[in-house]
């Protein structure tokens, strides 16, 4: 696909979640207690590429995401639009960069104000930032709706009269109203049921086509992602444990998280079972990460230096990246599944 | 295969209705299943198909909010006749639930080891001690560590999947014969549903239970159902072994499913997708209630429901043109 | 056979009953049953006989009061009543820095105690003193008491001493008090008076009040037979309860008054032109009310109309000019076009909550617009009302009296006697009165004092400074079988005679 | 260890508050029309006097001086002297608190039995014509005026009846019981009212959560599901409800203390103001202050206890 | 073979009645809006309906019982107590709206700026919030009252100068629940302003609770007037108010019993209009979707 110079870089995003402490705590001098949600991220996304974004439950994906959208402001790290820091830039600016880089989210039923109709939610955006001439604003509304492929009725309608694929294309119209260049899509489909969320990503893709978007696909389903991304990156625990091609990760993944992830996913073939869990263990919480490799105590190759050393993430072929210290030795470890 | 035993519990022509603001909501509309002994059947369909109230609908919790019409045997005697009293005594301890949501279905404000010595207390004989000992080896054996000193948790200490599981030792408390697991994997993440599928399908063959796993996730039936049934719209579209029914799908709806599934097709390219949503179970059609999205319906689907048949060993679909479905089928 | 313990609902508590911080009236009324004065006022309010003193003497030039104390009375504790006991006690009434007070004896230079009791030496004749010698405020305490009692100054001692088992010179002696709620007297055993059957008084051996705010509740707690008796019943609740076989209603008279300054400057307090300034304007104004009404409408026909201007009837001097200011709508129209008053806008300011007030309020507003006067209501509290007299930021407000001392000289400085309170705050200054007035305090031939009243009620009649309304009784209802209770008409209520039917 | 330390910090946000109470009621009493001096002395005393009245009682002296005595008083734990009773503030108080403490006690118990039951029988019958009579007759007890629920009450069950004494508190708990019975149901009209709705929402939200239809297929009775499962997880947001609710009671008794002759910290609170008694108002309000404060705890700590979510930090 | 043109939206059938419409033809709703609409009608022309005037004495009629020509009958004065219940809608009716309109729009205002920007005007809000109700209420009430004067304007402000908080509490703690709304963080993603969201957005949806809340509080509004009328502080005579009504007729209970019940049914029925409409209006206006 389109090789250019990445549109989005984040380098060693660092976000941390203060919970709040007691008064008396404070007085007692307890440490502030953090969830770790984001611990060093650094990636590239390039112009009109997906990259996909996997990982569990509370890993970091939705965070990253907004901070992304600037809902959140990361710690520590940068995030350069086009080569331009973000952060650095003045308010009119980030309203700018707000418009470029448009956020779609979870829940179809949240996601959208349940006391605006279709036609409301688009003017507001249309006007707020000057996409159109106010006598063009109708016009427009149709064209949207056209794109998402939603029946002109839709325009009048409140969202509880939709379902919830359509809803998520009434988020995407909003999204794409004010023609943003970059997609950020948190979990934009996982809500759905297989066949309406089939609909939602054929849209995406479509859309993306037509309108050379850049796309941050954030969803935890390993089979839809492999689907939509050029390329894809594994968050454990707040730093990307592994990025690379698609095709390549999904093929052969090096980290031994990766492995495991891909291992646990149900295959649909009835004939291939397997009948002992791919890794044991919880998930640890962000609010103390292990020391060392996040991952090493689940990890069945875990050694004394992941138990004490952070691996960096670093490439170990053209194709990807791997933060993990023992990369080179698990390459030729067989893939549990496909 | 070994199922040729009697089966445990038999559906017939199960039928719940909801009459809410002068609407009626037929949420399971007239469906009959068996479930054998020891076997694990899963129950696939989109959301609000039906699947979570016909699981409520055996166990007699619908009726409280809706009408539940049929049969429902359990060792030939009909639960749907049998008063709240008498229900009592079943539930829990022959019959036993599992709730979708790990989050909401326990109690937060009582321990651990009360909502487990409670259904213990409900139908057994055991006396405190001897309750709580066993209490500590339903935890051991659902893979909780130091079982005997998280008893006086609350839900809230405990991580999704370990409440996951402490429903789950909940409901093996009795040692039932049939567990109904309304979605329990659902809300875990990927690593955890496998942890979670695996013990169920080993307490399965360890007790000898029958499980009826209501699931939206091909994959999930794929990896644990001896058999499945497919419901959309509050019927039963597709009723059969896991193999015939994921490898040889009958029915044009179940065929769409496994084809909307992202695998073995080229990345990136747009994937087959079930036109239209479905139906409002206030406003169903006609005909086929799956008629409008298909693209093979004709007047006849329109204008009448089709039963569900049996058209070879042991697999069943409801469809007028299963002829024409059957040469969709994937090679 | 008398004798019983009586059970007394009151409306409020006494917070301190001593002669010299007494200070609001359910302390002074509760005063004379603890502490005896020397001299007595009898039930009438008007006549003066011997009480702790046997006798007393003016010198002719009114310069020196010798009292003789009575022979052999002791305090509740059996110790003695002696002469210095009562200088001590003077001394305390006199002092400036005690209770409010001190003023009533003004007029004593020196006090000296004598073999057989005190000798009081003058600054200059006082016509009052022997009345003050009655009042509740010159009560004899123990001088020994007070010098083992607890306590840096005077008042803390007197609050110490405000105990059970405090020595007193009064019928009762105090046996336990709950504050804000109950308080117990018993029967004093070395009390001297006797009553009229000959025998020791008080006849009761116990009385215990409690206290009742709510008006309602109070009669209810009467009706209930939980108590003997209730004082301050509502007059709406008089006939209905006179009506009740097991209960006697009783209307004592008092030196009570009902009545409304009216602020009588030549200007109002926001500098605008006062349309009251004038005599003729507030004769207008109290010519318009009838007061037969009101005492209808508001005292269900209990209150009578004020006869004389400056204090109620029972009053020493009280001169019975008939009713003031007859209802007379024709005068009151024709003085009030003549005054200008007409198209005036006035305010009445009343007390917030008080149904009298809003009926009185409700039936002026009637009677005033049919003179062409407008009335505007402001509901304020009593010590905002206060404040506002004070200040005359006020045109027209309810104000009530009790006399506190047996002698007009009291009332007639608060209501007229510019000096002393700018005339009940009316700002009504008259040359003729303030040297009458004046003249009166020293005068001690009684005739001559009578003349000088005479001429001040004239006065202030024709001023008309006030609304001069009506003077009510005190409404007390007691059970059947409580006899010899008295309010008197200073409002002192008196249980030494009293006892309950077996 | 953790709830001690919660405890703690609790107590210790009352601190700010406190001052400002504080401050509020210094200003505020001093800007009430009339001092004490004129509400004491009332008419009859003179100017001179007044000023001799106002000299003792200290109000001549500048503002912030007066601000500082107060609350370097108070802070030592000296409330100074009433001006209406003549005896320490503090005193005043103590001795009036347990008379409100209880009555205000009393009338939540009876709301509680009055509310708790009936809200249940609403809630299962949502919608129904039991629930709909349950529900207009509280109205009843939302809207009448305290005076007048208590006047009748007295009429009726004390005057004529002679079930309960006409007002007063007794010397003893039972005499307190049996004098307080009154006030304490006319107050609980009131209390139960509001929280018989609350309660009656909490019963329907909690009845439709999943956990009380796991517990349900568990095979419990139906005794257990609703004692053990909806009741308590009902009363955590009632038991908010009921701290506010006995918040307001405390200083809103002054009516009910009034007609039913309780002698309270309400009626105190009233007779202070209307005597301009400073001191007296200034401590009261402040005991009301703390009062609530620690009521508020107490039914925080009560809901920590009901919920174990909210026990650790 | 792209089926995306075929995809269809398939909304759910409308029923013949809007669902909303539908729940306000309940009873409860029907009767409270009765109920309320009568009580407006009555306070906006009281003299339409009152068959005399109520402040007119009648010393030939006073405390007479219900009657033809009385039907509430007369109080101490020979008043048409029915006439003086009429009219103290008008007070009555004026004190549940003002009483509570302010306070409810300065607190909906404060409620949602602090809930929207925290820090430390919310934590200032806080300790706001903790004084205003651990302070006396009705002592704050009589001492404004008593420094402004009595009267109901100053009622007013004394009422609103408390009851503001609980608005503002209960409208922080509803945009708070919002917030965690996507669509909320929607609008910050679509770059708008903040006062656009919490004003456009985020209010709307916060309003149920509140509006529920403002007619449960009007209903104590009357109450809480009456209970000042009680003390003097309310309304002013010659204003008939139900509180002060009621108070004027209890020292009567005996023998005019009906100068105080006349104007307690008033008082019931007017709250039990409002507590109607109040539920029936939290069911409709809650927004249908958000379960
Ligand atoms: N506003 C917040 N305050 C405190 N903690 C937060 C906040 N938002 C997220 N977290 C915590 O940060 C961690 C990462 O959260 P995040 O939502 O990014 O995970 P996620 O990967 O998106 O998970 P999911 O798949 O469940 O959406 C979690 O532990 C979460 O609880
Ligand atoms: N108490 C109720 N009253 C009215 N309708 C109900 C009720 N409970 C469920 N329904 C409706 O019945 C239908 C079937 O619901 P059900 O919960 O069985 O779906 P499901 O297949 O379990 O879906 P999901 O996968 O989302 O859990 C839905 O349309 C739902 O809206
Ligand atoms: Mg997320
Ligand atoms: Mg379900």
């Amino acid at each position: 696909m389109t090789n250019q110079a990445p549109v989005l870089q984040v380098e060693d995003l660092h976000l941390h979640f203060q919970l709040k402490r007691s008064l008396f705590d404070a007085i007692q001098r307890k440490p502030l207690r953090k969830v770790k949600a984001l611990n060093g991220v650094s990636l590239e996304v390039k112009r009109g590429e997906t990259l996909g974004i996997v990982g569990e439950s509370g890993c970091g994906k939705s965070t990253l995401a907004r901070c992304l959208a600037r809902l959140y402001e990361a710690d520590k790290g940068t995030i350069r639009y086009d080569g331009h820091e973000v952060a650095a830039k003045n308010a009119a600016d980030l309203r700018e960069y707000n418009r470029k880089v448009q956020m779609m989210f979870q829940d179809p039923y949240s996601s959208l104000n349940p006391r605006m109709t279709v036609r409301q939610v688009l003017t507001e955006a249309l006007r707020v930032h000057n996409m159109r001439p106010p006598e063009q604003i109708n016009d427009r509304i149709a064209e949207l709706l056209d794109l998402v492929r939603l029946p002109q009725d839709a325009a009048d309608k409140l969202p509880h009269e939709f379902s919830g694929g359509q809803r998520q294309r009434i988020a995407i119209a909003r999204a794409l109203s004010v023609e943003p260049e970059v997609l950020v899509a948190d979990e934009l489909v996982s809500a759905l049921d297989v066949s309406v969320q089939a609909q939602v990503v054929n849209l995406l893709l479509e859309l993306q086509e037509k309108l050379h978007l850049t796309i941050l696909f954030v969803a935890h389903d390993l089979r839809l992602v492999r689907h939509v991304s050029h390329r894809v990156a594994v968050i454990y625990l707040g730093s990307i444990v592994e990025i690379g091609d698609s095709e390549e990760l999904f093929n052969a993944p090096k980290h031994p998280y990766s492995k495991a992830l891909l291992a646990a996913a149900p295959s649909l073939d009835p004939d291939k079972r397997h009948t002992r869990p791919s890794i044991s263990g919880e998930l640890p919480s962000p609010l103390n990460v292990p020391k060392g490799c996040a991952f090493h105590a689940r990890c069945p190759h875990a050694s004394d230096l992941c138990r004490t050393e952070i691996p960096e993430l670093r490439a170990v072929d053209e194709l990807g990246q791997v933060a993990c210290h023992h990369a080179e030795a698990l390459l030729s470890a067989p893939v549990l599944i496909k | 295969m070994s199922n040729q035993q009697k089966s445990l519990l038999q559906v017939r022509d199960l039928t719940t209705t909801f009459h809410s603001k002068g609407r009626v909501l037929r949420a399971v509309d007239g469906i009959s299943f068996d479930v054998r002994a020891g076997e694990v059947l899963g129950l696939v369909g989109e959301s609000g198909s039906g699947k979570s109230i016909t699981l409520r609908s055996i166990i007699g919790l619908a009726r409280d909010y809706g009408t539940v019409e049929g049969k429902v045997y359990w060792k030939g005697e009909d639960l749907l006749a049998r008063s709240e009293t008498q229900l009592r005594s079943i539930r829990g301890s022959q019959i036993s639930m599992i709730f979708q949501e790990p989050m909401t279905s326990l109690n937060p404000l009582l321990t651990v080891g009360l909502q487990i010595e409670e259904n213990l207390k409900a139908h057994t004989e055991l006396e405190r001690a001897a309750r709580k000992a066993r209490a500590i080896e339903l935890l051991d054996m659902v893979g909780i560590p130091s079982a005997a000193s998280r008893l006086k948790d609350f839900p809230h200490q405990f991580s999704g999947g370990m409440r996951q599981r402490v429903m789950i030792a909940i409901a093996l408390a009795s040692n039932p014969k049939l567990l109904l697991a309304d979605e329990p994997t659902t809300a875990l993440d990927v690593t955890i549903q496998d942890q979670i599928l695996q013990l169920l399908l080993s307490l399965a063959k360890d007790l000898n239970m029958a499980i009826v796993l209501v699931t939206h996730d091909l994959g999930v039936v794929a990896q644990t159902c001896d058999r499945v049934a497919v419901m959309y719209a509050g019927r039963l579209v597709e009723t059969g072994s896991v193999r015939d029914v994921l490898k040889r799908p009958q029915h044009p709806y179940t065929l769409g499913l496994l084809k909307s599934v992202p695998e073995n097709i080229p990345p990136r390219t747009p994937l087959y997708s079930v036109p239209g949503t479905p139906p409002a179970l206030d406003a169903l059609p006609q005909g086929c209630a799956f008629a409008p999205r298909c693209l093979k319906a004709e007047d006849v689907c329109m204008k009448s429901k089709p039963p569900l048949l049996v058209i070879d060993e042991g697999i069943s679909s409801a469809c007028h043109f299963l002829e024409v479905a059957r040469e969709e089928v994937p090679a | 056979e008398r004798g019983g313990a009586l059970t007394f609902a009151r409306y409020d508590d006494s917070n301190l009953v001593d002669p010299v911080y007494a200070d609001r009236n359910p302390d002074i009324w509760m005063v004379t049953n603890l502490y005896d004065t020397l001299l007595r006022t009898k039930a009438d309010g008007r006549t003066i006989v011997p009480g702790l003193a046997s006798g007393y003497q003016v010198s002719l030039d009114g310069k020196t009061v010798t009292l003789t104390l009575r022979e052999g009375i002791k305090f509740s504790d059996g110790s003695p009543i002696t002469p210095e006991d009562v200088k001590f006690s003077l001394e305390r009434a006199t002092n400036p820095d005690f209770g409010p007070w001190s003023g009533l004896l003004g007029s004593v230079e020196s006090i000296t105690a004598t073999e057989s009791g005190v000798t009081l030496a003058m600054k200059n004749p006082d016509p009052t003193i022997i009345s003050i010698l009655a009042t509740f405020n010159t009560a004899i305490v123990s001088k020994a008491a007070f010098e083992a009692a607890p306590g840096a100054t005077d008042q803390e001692k007197a609050t110490a001493l405000f105990a059970a088992g405090t020595p007193v010179s009064g019928p009762f002696t105090l046996k336990e008090r709950t504050r804000g709620s109950t308080m117990t007297f018993s029967a004093n055993p070395h009390y001297w008076r006797q009553g009229e059957d000959g025998k020791a008084l008080p006849y009761l051996d116990e009385v215990s009040f409690i206290v009742i705010p709510d008006d309602a509740t109070r009669i209810l707690k009467l009706q209930a037979g939980e108590v003997n008796g209730a004082e301050f019943v509502p007059f709406s609740r008089v006939a209905e309860l006179e009506a009740d076989p097991a209960i006697n209603m009783e209307l004592y008279p008092s030196t009570r008054i009902i009545y409304a300054p009216i602020n009588s400057r030549e200007t109002r307090a926001d500098g605008s032109a006062n349309p009251m300034a004038t005599n003729e304007a507030r004769q207008a104004l109290n010519y318009a009310i009838n007061k037969d009404a009101l005492i209808q409408l508001i005292t269900h026909g209990t209150g009578q109309p004020m006869t004389s201007p400056l204090m109620a009837s029972t009053t020493q001097l009280a001169h019975d000019g008939g009713p003031l200011f007859p209802y007379d709508p024709a005068k009151a129209k024709e003085l009030a076009a003549a005054s200008g008053l007409e198209g005036a806008e006035i305010t009445l300011t009343t007390l917030a909550g008080s149904s009298d007030d809003a009926t009185l309020f409700a039936a002026i507003q009637q009677m005033w617009g049919a003179i062409g006067v407008s009335v505007k209501v402001e509901q304020v509290d009593n010590a905002t009302r206060g404040a506002k007299n004070r200040s005359g930021e006020f045109d027209v407000h309810t104000y009530g009296w009790v006399n506190d001392v047996n002698d007009p000289a009291q009332v007639a400085g608060w209501l007229g006697y510019y000096p002393t309170r700018k005339a009940v705050g009316t700002g009504w200054n008259n040359a003729e009165f303030n040297a009458l007035y004046e003249a009166s305090n020293t005068e001690i031939d009684p005739e001559k004092r009578s003349e000088q009243y005479l001429r001040m009620q004239e006065i202030y009649r024709d001023a008309a400074p006030l609304l001069f309304l009506y003077e009510t009784p005190f409404a007390v209802a007691l059970s059947a079988n409580v006899n010899g209770y008295l309010q008197t008409p200073l409002g002192n209520n008196e249980f030494s005679s009293a006892w309950i039917a077996k | 260890m953790s709830s001690l330390s919660y405890l703690v910090s609790r107590l210790l946000q009352i601190i700010p508050t406190f001052l400002l109470v504080m401050v509020v009621i210094f200003l505020l009493v001093r800007m009430l029309p009339g001092d004490p001096a004129i509400a004491m002395a009332d008419a009859k005393a003179t100017e001179a006097q007044l000023e001799l009245i106002r000299q003792k009682l200290g109000l001549n002296e500048p503002f912030f001086m007066q601000f500082f005595y107060f609350v370097k008083n108070t802070l030592s734990g000296d409330m100074g002297t009433s001006i209406l009773l003549k005896a320490p503030v503090l005193d005043v108080i103590i001795e009036r608190i347990p008379v409100t403490a209880f009555l205000t006690l009393y009338a939540v118990g009876l709301s509680i039995l009055i509310a708790g039951p009936l809200a249940f029988v609403a809630a299962l019958n949502k919608n129904g014509m039991l629930d709909i009579a349950i529900r207009s007759s509280f109205q009843v007890g939302l809207s009448t005026p305290v005076f007048y629920i208590g006047l009748l009450l007295l009429t009726f069950l004390a005057a004529s009846l002679r079930l309960f004494p006409v007002g007063g508190y007794g010397t003893t708990f039972l005499e307190h019981l049996h004098h307080l019975m009154l006030p304490a149901l006319t107050v609980a009209l009131y209390t139960s009212a509001i929280i018989m709705r609350n309660l009656r929402s909490a019963v329907i939200e909690v009845l439709d959560a999943e956990y009380v239809q796991f517990a349900r297929s568990k095979g419990l009775s139906r005794s257990v599901v609703l004692g053990r499962h909806v009741l308590r997880n009902a009363l955590i947001s009632t038991v908010t409800l009921l701290g506010l609710s006995i918040g307001a009671l405390m200083s809103g008794t002054l009516v009910t203390e009034t007609v039913f002759a309780v002698p309270g910290l309400g009626r105190l609170m009233l007779e202070a103001i209307f005597a301009r008694d400073y001191p007296l108002i200034q401590g009261l309000t402040l005991t009301f202050a703390v009062m609530v404060s620690l009521v508020f705890l107490f039914t925080d700590m009560v809901q920590a206890w009901l919920d174990p979510r909210l026990r650790l930090s | 073979m792209t089926q995306l043109d075929t995809l269809q939206a398939t909304t759910p059938q409308k029923p013949k009645l809007h669902p909303r419409v539908k729940a306000l033809l309940r009873p409860g709703f029907l009767l409270g809006f009765f109920i309320l609409s009568s009580s407006i009608i009555l306070a906006v022309f009281p003299g339409a309906f009152a068959p005399y005037d109520p402040n007119a004495f009648d010393f030939m009629a006073i405390k007479q019982p219900p009657s033809w020509a009385h039907p509430f009958g007369t109080d101490n004065l020979g008043r048409d107590t029915l006439s003086r219940v009429i009219w103290a809608y008008q007070v009555d009716m004026q004190i549940a709206f003002f009483a509570t309109f302010f306070a409810m729009v300065i607190g909906v205002i404060v409620g949602s700026l602090v809930a929207y920007h925290g820090g430390i005007a919310d934590v200032l809000f806080g300790r706001v919030v903790d004084v205003t109700i651990t302070f006396p209420f009705l002592v704050l009430v009589i001492a404004v009252v008593a420094v402004l004067g009595p009267g109901l304007t100053n009622m007013y402000v004394a009422v609103t100068l408390v009851q503001w908080v609980y608005y503002a509490r209960l409208t922080r703690a509803e945009i708070m629940t919002q917030m965690t709304s996507d669509y909320a963080s929607a609008g910050r993603v679509m770059g708008y302003s903040s006062p656009r969201i919490i004003f456009r957005h985020l209010l709307p949806n916060a309003m149920t609770p509140l509006i529920t809340f403002w007619m449960t509080d009007m209903a104590l509004a009357i109450l809480l007037g009456s209970s000042l009328g009680y003390l003097g502080l309310g309304a002013q005579p010659p204003q008939a108010e139900w509180g002060v009504l009621i108070a004027e007729g209890r020292n009567f209970i005996t023998t005019a019993w009906w100068m105080s019940l006349m104007p307690g049914i008033a008082i019931v029925l007017t709250g039990l209009g409002f507590s109607l409409v109040g539920d029936s209006l939290a069911d409709v206006l809650r927004p249908r979707g958000a379960s």
